[in-house]
């Protein structure tokens, strides 16, 4: 079973690497850009047949590792 | 006073960690490798700088993981003392011990250089042979320092005496510039409540001889025992 | 299973003549993994086929040198039982084709050959070279490329202390990126490459293998085009979390002595490594491809051969150390698999699960490998310029500021700042001097490390360019009061198979040898890339040189800055006023003209050997060598590092101009609290030195010209990387 | 216009990071997951209201910016 992993970081918290990048793509150039925000994707191969335990153990993935719950959300896609 | 360093896949400022404590102390700490799970009794434990499993992921993250944590964690709560430098630094909010996160720096890039430091607290046996206010140079070297914790937290850590490190300039003024990473508040070194766990960005291994960096960063150490 | 035509032979970057020579050898036609084999071992990159017969008069002997070129680095006698190893080693393409990557790459592979003798790194360098900042690429590139190198050197923890970084047009398409690492090891506990003891095992350990990189070799030494994007899969990714448990888990391993031979996989990875180490020790090798860790299905013979997946090695071990070498490496959580053994047939036979694959003879291979006389022209001598020129009659004061924020003299601390400089806590100097210097662990010895070179003076004459390169590293070391010990060099030139770039190198390396011998300063290892044109317009050519020197006690050195107000400033040297290949003539001119200063080494070894006497004795507080942009500029930097200023009178007899900015060689910058010592004893030895100001106030000051405020200087010199960096 | 931007390493490239993140999550005892590959992720918001100029425009941003071409594909997605 294949799943999808987005973490991104919370609202309200700052995000350097987005606003670096916008800042980036405003001197090359891409004036039109508003706002970027920049977050992780992960893709996870998982030996797992039923896929309402796969999204439990994704989830308990995301707390204990992949996400830092502080700071960061995630959403989990299976496929 | 006894005192450890943990060696986790990646650490690199474990040797100079050792060095310092050494040359400070005048005792070469136990080198501890994360894997083996009995910690030995000591009294204080520093988690070195470096790349923990190269930093992949997020800094700190997996480092937090591993089995020689729990002891950490669990020695703290009794009471012991941890220091972590840089990496360190993130392992230990990784972990829980100290609140907020470390962020990439705001420009996106590693800086390694001297910074000026003021000491904003001597509350506590880290800073305790410090003056308060008093303005010390110290490197720092990261790719990851910019300090973030929410208003919840940041109130709590200001309220409580908890932030012991502020980056400034030379005179003691802070400002924009003086920030070498975005840290919130200028912060580069905070305590936990029970303030015996102190997590910082800068160095102080890098500063306790005089032929090689000077020897402002000494004090950490000498206030622990 | 014989289908090679023709196209293969050339996809393979073999000629015809080559290609009937395979066939020769082996009795018969190759098949293709045979044919690959082939390709990546006769290749420029791993067989200096154009070099070999140029590089065999690079003096390479002092009583010191314990390795010369031949090991994987080279390695040199410090005293106490101590070895110093270094390399130097180009990523030109790579970086390129992806910067971070390949520069990252870069690092970690000449990291490797450092560690593979034993030695623990202690120290990195790099020598960069950019295109025009104007060149739309060349932001992209330097960011890049910095990047890269800091973010593996940062995270094995191995501090990068020195440099240079240089822009020029000729590099617009094809950037240098040369990287340079310096390791210590015990002098009884050095290990070689060669194999030993039939029946020994073979074992693979590090990361596993992809289909990273293959044909990287032979990209190597191809020239560029315009359709080398499609080349692009072949740059690899490193991974410097594994490269840092490599280093500790080999170091621990060969402290335990239970190794017979280690090889790192360099380009041309399983390849070149199994040959080499096989025919160094008359041997043959048996390998079984199925137990090599693969990290993609179904790999054939062919990729796992051919495969330059970084942070791996091969070594030699003996059977019964077998169980004691995995658990180091399994503690250290890397992959140890015995994928073959050595056997006394003299051939490399492989097999995958019992087929065989190949079977190559080892020795009619290896010696068999092509060695080509090219061709070459030498370089027509530039006309000197006539010094009487009336367009020099700027003020120098307004011509020092344009000088430094000029790219080439601009500072670069925007770029060592991204390094970390400062771990492993023995860097005593750091970047922003003359040389670095590295206190040697547990120790009161130091290290002084420079990587030069000063490709327009090459360009123009490249045999006096050869010699002026290894001159200022020798004199980088001096100048802070080291012995300077061997060089390792890094030979970037364009196609050799063109007779005007063969002889700039063949001119290039008559020079360094000749400044080689003179100033007993002896080549231990090296590279060599060619091959650096795109659509044929070659790069300056640029012989990169890597230089370390030692310091019995690394408390005895000095700094190019200033120490306080009111010290002599004294110029040892003679000033001749030489402006042929200067950055003031590109000034007025728009471009470089005339020939290089002339290099005199006898001149250079007394100057030099003075200096470093009296920094030594504690004669002197500041010494600064002069180099690009002269006199002037290097009394500016030395201002500008300490932000003291100096008052400085130009005799009368010469133009200001080019007393100020001429670039005669042997020179040096000193400050001193005692000028009539330093001067009796100057002249005593039959030494050029004068006294030409003082240090004072907070600006510098030259009679009949007037003053600039250190601090702005300081400005313009720093500020030119970050602002352009910054878009 | 809402832009997602998805950037993963090419097949067959090295994933460092994907590979120690799996380790990590067997040792913390995820022992079914098989293949852990790590990407960026990317929210972009931009002044455009042609979706095909906003795709175009994206291209161009990963092309030049956001991903490394070399060693990186993307997939870009207009909302
Ligand atoms: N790429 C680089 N990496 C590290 N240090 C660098 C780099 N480029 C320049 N530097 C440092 O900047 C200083 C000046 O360099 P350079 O002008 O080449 O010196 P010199 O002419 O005396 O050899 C040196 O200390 C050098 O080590
Ligand atoms: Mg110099």
């Amino acid at each position: 079973m294949k799943l999808k992993i987005h973490i991104r970081l919370k609202a309200g918290v700052l995000d350097p690497q987005g606003q670096a990048t916008r800042n980036a793509l405003h001197s090359l150039g891409f004036t039109t850009v508003e706002d970027v925000r920049l977050g992780k994707f992960i893709e996870l191969d998982i030996e797992e047949k039923d896929p309402q335990r796969a999204n439990r153990i994704a989830k308990e993935m995301c707390d204990q590792l992949l996400a830092n719950v502080v700071v960061e959300e995630y959403s989990i896609d299976i496929i | 006073m006894k005192i450890a360093v943990i060696i986790f896949p990646g650490s690199n400022c474990d040797r100079d960690t050792k060095k310092a404590v050494a040359q400070t102390l005048g005792c070469p700490p136990i080198m501890h490798w994360h894997a083996d799970v009995e910690l030995p009794k000591v009294d204080c434990v520093i988690l070195p700088g470096g790349f923990s499993y190269g930093d992949y992921l997020r800094s700190g993250a997996m480092a937090a993981h591993s089995p020689v944590m729990r002891e950490v964690v669990g020695q703290a709560k009794k009471g012991i003392l941890v220091i972590g430098i840089c990496n360190g630094f993130q392992i230990l909010t990784e972990v829980g011990l100290l609140p907020g996160v470390l962020m990439r720096n705001k420009n996106l890039k590693f800086v390694c250089r001297k910074v000026w430091l003021s000491i904003e607290t001597t509350k506590n046996i880290f800073t305790s042979r410090y003056r308060k206010g008093e303005i010390i140079g110290v490197p720092i070297a990261h790719h990851d320092g910019n300090y973030f914790a929410d208003e919840y937290n940041l109130k709590m850590l200001q309220d409580n005496d908890q932030v012991v490190l502020r980056y400034v300039d030379s005179a003691g003024r802070r400002g924009p510039d003086t920030n070498p990473n975005g840290s919130v508040d200028d912060i580069a070194g905070i305590l936990n409540k029970g303030k015996n766990v102190l997590g910082m960005m800068p160095h102080p291994e890098r500063a306790v001889d005089e032929a090689i960096g000077g020897t402002s960063g000494r004090r950490f150490f000498e206030s622990i025992t | 299973m014989n289908q090679i035509g023709i196209a293969e032979i050339k996809e393979h970057g073999l000629t015809q003549s080559e290609y009937k020579l395979i066939c020769e050898i082996l009795g018969r036609e190759p098949n293709v993994t045979e044919l690959g084999i082939f390709s990546v071992m006769w290749s420029e990159h791993c067989s200096y086929k154009s070099s070999k017969k140029w590089l065999k008069i690079l003096p390479s002997n002092s009583p010191r040198v314990i390795y010369g070129p031949g090991e994987n680095a080279g390695a040199v006698d410090i005293g106490d039982g101590q070895a110093v190893i270094f390399k130097m080693e180009s990523h030109n393409h790579p970086s390129y084709l992806e910067p971070y990557q390949g520069a990252a790459t870069g690092v970690g592979g000449i990291l490797r050959d450092i560690f593979t003798m034993g030695a623990r790194p202690i120290a990195n360098l790099n020598s960069l070279r950019f295109g025009a900042p104007e060149h739309h690429k060349t932001r992209h590139l330097v960011a890049g490329v910095v990047a890269g190198i800091g973010g593996y050197g940062n995270c094995v923890g191995v501090p990068t202390v020195g440099g240079e970084c240089e822009f020029d047009a000729s590099y617009n398409e094809n950037i240098l990126v040369n990287a340079m690492t310096v390791g210590i090891a015990n002098k009884e506990n050095i290990f070689c490459s060669t194999a030993k003891g039939v029946g020994n095992s073979v074992i693979y350990v590090g990361s596993k293998t992809g289909r990273d990189g293959i044909h990287g070799a032979t990209m190597a030494s191809a020239e560029f085009s315009d359709d080398s994007g499609s080349k692009r899969p072949t740059v690899q990714v490193g991974d410097p979390f594994t490269e840092k448990l490599l280093i500790e888990a080999c170091l621990e391993l060969m402290d335990r002595r239970l190794l017979v031979a280690i090889q790192d996989m360099g380009a041309a990875g399983l390849t070149s490594s199994s040959f080499e180490m096989a025919s160094k020790g008359g041997l043959g090798v048996e390998i079984e491809l199925e137990k090599v860790p693969q990290r993609e299905k179904g790999m054939t013979p062919y990729e796992i051969m051919l495969s330059e997946s970084q942070e791996r090695m091969l070594m030699i071990v003996e059977p019964d150390s077998e169980s004691q070498a995995r658990k180091i490496f399994e503690k250290w959580e890397l992959n140890f698999a015995v994928i073959g053994k050595l056997t006394d047939t003299g051939h490399l036979i492989l097999k995958n699960n019992g087929e065989l694959i190949a079977n190559l003879p080892i020795d009619p291979l290896a010696s068999a490998s092509p060695e080509y006389d090219r061709p070459w022209e030498p370089t027509t001598p530039q006309p000197i310029i006539p010094r009487d020129d009336a367009e020099f009659l700027r003020d120098p004061l307004e011509v020092l500021e344009l000088l430094l924020r000029l790219p080439n003299l601009s500072s670069k601390r925007w770029v060592w700042e991204q390094y970390d400089h400062m771990i492993m806590t023995e860097t005593v100097v750091p970047p922003g001097g003359d040389a670095a210097i590295v206190r040697i662990p547990d120790t009161q010895k130091g290290l002084a490390l420079t990587a030069d070179c000063t490709p327009r003076y090459v360009h123009a004459d490249p045999e006096e360019g050869g010699r002026q390169a290894v001159a200022e590293a020798w004199r980088n070391l001096t100048a802070v009061g080291s012995e300077p010990l061997a060089i390792t060099d890094n030979l970037n030139f364009g196609n050799p198979e063109k007779p005007r770039a063969m002889g700039q190198f063949v001119g290039a390396i008559k020079g360094i040898a000749d400044a080689c011998d003179l100033l007993d300063f002896p080549v231990v290892s090296g590279n060599v890339s060619l091959y650096n044109e795109t659509n044929g317009k070659p790069i300056l050519p640029t012989p990169t040189i890597g230089g370390v020197g030692l310091l019995s006690d690394f408390r005895k050195h000095v700094t190019i800055a200033f120490k306080e107000e009111e010290e002599n400033i004294v110029i040892v040297g003679e000033t001749l006023g030489h402006l042929g290949a200067s950055l003031l003539i590109k000034e007025i001119k728009g471009s470089f003209v005339g020939p290089p200063p002339p290099v005199d080494l006898v001149n250079e070894k007394k100057n030099g050997d003075f200096v470093r006497k009296e920094i030594i004795e504690g004669n002197v507080t500041a010494c600064h060598d002069i180099s690009d942009g002269g006199l002037l500029v290097s009394i500016a930097e030395m201002a500008i590092a300490a932000n003291i200023g100096a008052k400085i009178s130009p005799p009368s007899n010469f133009l200001a101009q080019a007393w100020a900015f001429g670039e005669d060689q042997a020179r040096y910058v000193v400050t001193t609290k005692n000028v009539e010592g330093l001067l009796y004893r100057a002249s005593k030895a039959g030494i050029v030195a004068c006294c030409i100001g003082i240090t004072s106030g907070e600006a510098i000051s030259v009679s009949n010209f007037g003053e600039r405020k250190v601090a702005k200087l300081k400005k313009l010199n720093e500020s030119w990387l970050p602002s352009f960096m910054n878009g």
